[in-house]
């Protein structure tokens, strides 16, 4: 059971990583999109630091529905989704490793790069620490949830509207807590526990119900 | 070991495909399905597979229903269907290895080198299958059935896109299969001679028109 | 005299032309540095009047790298257009060389200004205009870079981002206005006064020689990298395999 | 040749019709990116008037390239874009009939939602009609713009990243233009008239150069 | 009338699919493109129709390099690739409509319908392209045959998927447009016969092997 886990992983891995410059492309991705905001927003130091835990959050947001497009939509297309359904293991396994493939590709080089975003933004070292934390909890579960929607819609035509609007809005409380934790954390005297709590609990809830969810949605779009 | 279908009926959209169609297929047997475009053979395929479900009638494989055997089952099948589930970014050998291994296979990279030369797919190893032409990305695909140790092989057509000298190779490595005691379902608009081994048929389009016959 | 500029156009022909001059870019590189950098550190005053201390030596090799960044680019796009216009494999070798070059003295500019930027201003960054044009111009050579490497067939890289850099030709001074002056009504009044009237002549002096250095370092690297690309994509002609650096 | 104008435009519309997750998608991503901010920047009425025109432009920006990886990549893998090739007319204003497509679909729904930016950011009714008109004017330019990214990007794995890398950059005058405009609206006297003949010139470029070039690219992906 | 390939060289990576090849092809011809699958033949029909550039050599429609009649040339040219170019959201009708129109053709809805009837999709006009089988789709790809106006048709493989029927159906249709004057390329694995007009044969393995056993 494991080896099908390593098996999809490596390979979802070694399709991204065929070439070694697609690492560099998604770290330089974040850069832009971070460098983006002060152009536009403004470079005010108390500025900076009011937008920077939005910021970090709708780069996650936006890496993670960008690739998500790709995640099934590719297998499905040339057939190899057909071969994993009929794998003699279990989907679910298959399932959450994309999805962790998915969160190396997307969330993890964000994690890495965001104390880059603490320097540009002029954010205290707390802070920086928060912010690695939060995301480090987080963007798993964006991929996690986004991983529901990709697999609805892959085959669902028009009814895929209602259901992918049914998965977004479980990102918003990632999106609204995780930014809180980071604005909170620049403030004296809050305690970041709750915050830490809540997304640790969300975290639980997508490990135990997404893969699960996926993989049915995987095998209606197949019929 | 056999392959038993009862009152099969699939109906898509509003179409009938089939209705109550019965058959069974023992050990040494090929069942060469045949019917015009669009009279349900692929989906007859994919509901023997598991991956469609049919609105009535059972599939038996050991006289268990596949559905109740999952995991057990799917360890003895092996399907190819019109897609050749090849990722044009990796390389041919990369494409072959992913796909044995995850049907369960434990093969050396040796057995899959050779494999690939069988196939005809010599010097072409380390090509991205993005590089190869139609048919040589079916052949990738046809590799596989070099390696497999699955009793029952359902193929989709597949000498579409395959040139007169591979035509003749995979029909040996048919004709092998059904030899050493293997089951294979196929579809395909040529016509393929097996030297040995019970050749069943199976026409899906005579099904319809006797019951657009009988409506009429 | 007339020379035969075709006739080095035959990677087989610039193979051999290149790695006669390399050798020569190599020294000249190499003794420009290094009397610029003596200059800087010996014989220039060790604070200036405005109050800056000896850490302001790092223009030396700010200044060099920033410029020779910005030139590269457009000799980059110039090889870009050229391979476009005449479509000749050789010019697209020496555009794709040129970025990886000029990203990398891209970054260097960057990194020492940012250092600088620690010891005087207190900050690695800001974003302040010049700095953030910089930044940007490192984005564009990377996506070039990065275009041209998600491309497996040679033909299409080549072509692909050739394109891009056409595209950029037309977009970075449109991008550079945005950035220095993002208010079109008062941008009369904030034009950036040139920073160079007031360098003395003599600090002057040491940048100029680092700079010549650097350009000399780059048509080495260049150069270098070019051959590189052509034993690279000509690896089944004859002439390579008789090679004896290959054999 | 307008005869194919129509034809293309009628057809991606009538496609975007047929799936609408994709539309719903968009403008979902740019209702997150506005509504983060407010939560992390607090309500202040001031710092909420300040980021509000950098806010919307760039969640605009970050919205059409959510769209662009699909502009042209289902015509590319099943056949159609071939045959669009082959077709005896102009690529060009084929492709300037799918550039005006993608904006209907990606740009006019953010213009047609940007109201409710006002309203989320408590701006002034004279911004909101300001930040309307340049929406208008530069959303098209952004769809132009991104569509020569699409089309040297097509086929190639890490299509989304890849083009947002490649656009975003290219992007930015219109951004910092666009934003200038709403900005200077919202204090007395200034004139606007710069920023809405520089937008202007910028989309006349554009128009005139963008479907040439795009065309060009698409020739060179195809072979 | 006529199409003249002079010392054309194609070169994909570091392969050499063919030098110097050279023909001629006139109104009422029918050339046959034979060759082992990855010998090239999708690499000529590409090249032929101004997709894919050669590395060296001229393609001349009426004396004139195709390169600079662009749009004139396209006009006259009628191509069919491994790919259907058909969209799973739309119609039936509305793909065939689509194509056509694309290509310059004026049809009327009536002659629409009656070209999908005669192509054999009768009742299934209404269907989203996603709901049919795979013959099917290659259909109302073939189905622009009937009302195309072009004289030099470029078919690769147009027989897979089809059926038995369908087959002897395109046979009659191509046979029928060399007849009137028109010009077909084609290849495919299976061997076609034509009634009327000449048939050429041009093999790419053979050139290959030539040059294979030229170099050893
Ligand atoms: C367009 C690119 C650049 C140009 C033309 C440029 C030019 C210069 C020049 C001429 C000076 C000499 C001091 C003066 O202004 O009188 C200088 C100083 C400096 N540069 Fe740059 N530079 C560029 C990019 C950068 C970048 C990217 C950084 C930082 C990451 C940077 C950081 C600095 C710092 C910190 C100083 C010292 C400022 C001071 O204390 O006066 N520069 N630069
Ligand atoms: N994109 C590509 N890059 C590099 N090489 C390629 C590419 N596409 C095809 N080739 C190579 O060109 C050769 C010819 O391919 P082509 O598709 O023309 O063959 P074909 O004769 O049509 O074969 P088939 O009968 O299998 O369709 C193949 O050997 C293939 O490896
Ligand atoms: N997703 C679908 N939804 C509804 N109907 C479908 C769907 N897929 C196929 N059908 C219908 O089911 C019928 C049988 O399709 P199937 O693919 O099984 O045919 P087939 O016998 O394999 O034909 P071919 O020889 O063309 O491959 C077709 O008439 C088709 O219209
Ligand atoms: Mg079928
Ligand atoms: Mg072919």
């Amino acid at each position: 059971m494991l080896n099908v886990f390593w098996l999809l992983l490596k390979r979802d891995l070694l399709l991204a990583l065929r070439r070694r410059s697609e690492i560099f492309t998604v770290l330089f991705f974040f850069l832009v999109v971070i460098s983006l905001f002060p152009l536009g927003v403004g470079t005010e130091d108390k500025t900076l630091k009011q937008i920077a835990p939005g910021v970090v959050w709708i780069a996650a947001l936006l890496a993670s529905t960008l690739a998500l497009d790709r995640l099934f939509s590719s297998d499905f297309s040339d057939g190899t989704l057909e071969q994993l359904a009929l794998a003699p293991q279990s989907l679910s396994i298959m399932v959450l490793a994309k999805m962790v493939a998915h969160w190396l590709l997307t969330g993890l080089p964000l994690v890495l790069i965001s104390p880059l975003v603490g320097l540009f933004y002029h954010l205290p070292n707390d802070s920086m620490v928060v912010m690695m934390l939060v995301l480090l909890i987080g963007t798993p579960i964006l991929s996690m949830i986004g991983a529901i929607g990709a697999a609805l819609t892959l085959g669902l035509r028009g009814g895929g509207v209602l259901v992918s609007l049914l998965v977004l809005p479980f990102y918003l409380p990632v999106m609204v807590y995780g930014s809180g934790a980071i604005a909170s954390s620049m403030l004296e005297g809050l305690s970041l526990q709750p915050y830490f709590l809540l997304l640790g609990a969300f975290a639980l809830l997508a490990i135990v119900f997404s893969p699960w969810a996926t993989a049915a949605a995987l095998k209606i779009s197949l019929e | 070991m056999t392959l038993e279908v009862k009152n099969l009926q699939c109906i898509r959209g509003d179409r009938e495909l089939f209705t109550d169609l019965s058959f069974q297929l023992e050990a040494k047997q090929l069942l060469m399905l045949e019917g015009k475009n669009g009279s349900g053979k692929t989906t007859l395929l994919r509901a023997l597979c598991g991956l469609y479900e049919p609105d009535v009638g059972e599939i038996l494989w050991h006289g268990k229903s596949i559905k109740k055997q999952d995991e057990l089952y799917r360890r003895e099948l092996f399907y190819l269907g019109h897609l050749n589930a090849i990722k044009p970014d990796l390389t041919v050998f990369e494409n072959l290895r992913f796909n044995t291994q995850l049907a369960g296979g434990l093969e050396t990279d040796d057995a899959l080198m050779q494999a690939l030369d069988a196939i005809g797919l010599f010097a072409f190893e380390d090509f991205p299958a993005s590089q190869l032409s139609q048919g040589q990305k079916r052949r990738v695909a046809l590799a596989r059935l070099l390696l497999t140790k699955a009793t029952l092989w359902v193929l989709d057509e597949p000498f579409v896109a395959l040139d007169a000298a591979a035509v003749v190779l995979l029909q040996s490595i048919i004709a092998d299969h059904v030899d050493k005691g293997g089951m294979v379902i196929l579809t395909t608009h040529q016509e393929v001679s097996l030297i040995k081994g019970e050749v069943k048929r199976l026409s899906l389009t005579a099904l319809t028109e006797n019951r657009e016959s009988l409506n009429a | 005299m007339k020379i035969n500029w075709f006739k080095y156009a035959a990677p087989l022909n610039f193979y051999s032309l290149a790695g006669k001059v390399i050798p020569f870019f190599w020294v000249a590189a190499i003794a420009l540095t290094a009397f610029g950098l003596y200059w800087g550190f010996f014989k220039t005053p060790d604070s200036l009047e405005n109050g800056m201390k000896e850490y302001y030596r790092i223009i030396f090799v700010h200044l060099g790298s920033v410029w020779m960044a910005m030139w590269l680019y457009i000799m980059m796009v110039f090889w870009a257009l050229v391979g476009l216009v005449f479509n000749t494999k050789l010019s697209y070798m020496m555009a794709s060389a040129t970025s990886i070059t000029g990203a990398l003295l891209t970054v260097v500019a960057l990194a020492t200004g940012a250092i600088w930027g620690k010891t005087s201003w207190g900050t690695w960054w800001d974003w302040d205009p010049k700095l953030t044009t910089f930044l940007i111009l490192l984005f564009i050579y990377i996506g070039y870079i990065a275009l041209q490497s998600a491309i497996d067939d040679t033909r299409r890289s080549d072509k692909a981002s050739a394109v891009l850099a056409l595209v950029g030709l037309a977009l970075v001074p449109v991008i550079y206005s945005a950035v220095n002056c993002p208010d079109p009504t008062q941008c009369s009044s904030l034009h950036q006064e040139s920073s160079m009237k007031n360098i003395e002549p003599n600090i002057m002096r040491g940048i100029i020689f680092t700079t010549l250095g650097f350009w000399m370092y780059s048509f080495a690297a260049i150069l270098m990298r070019v051959r590189n690309i052509i034993l690279q994509r000509e690896r089944n002609t004859t002439w390579v395999s008789k090679l004896k650096e290959v054999n």
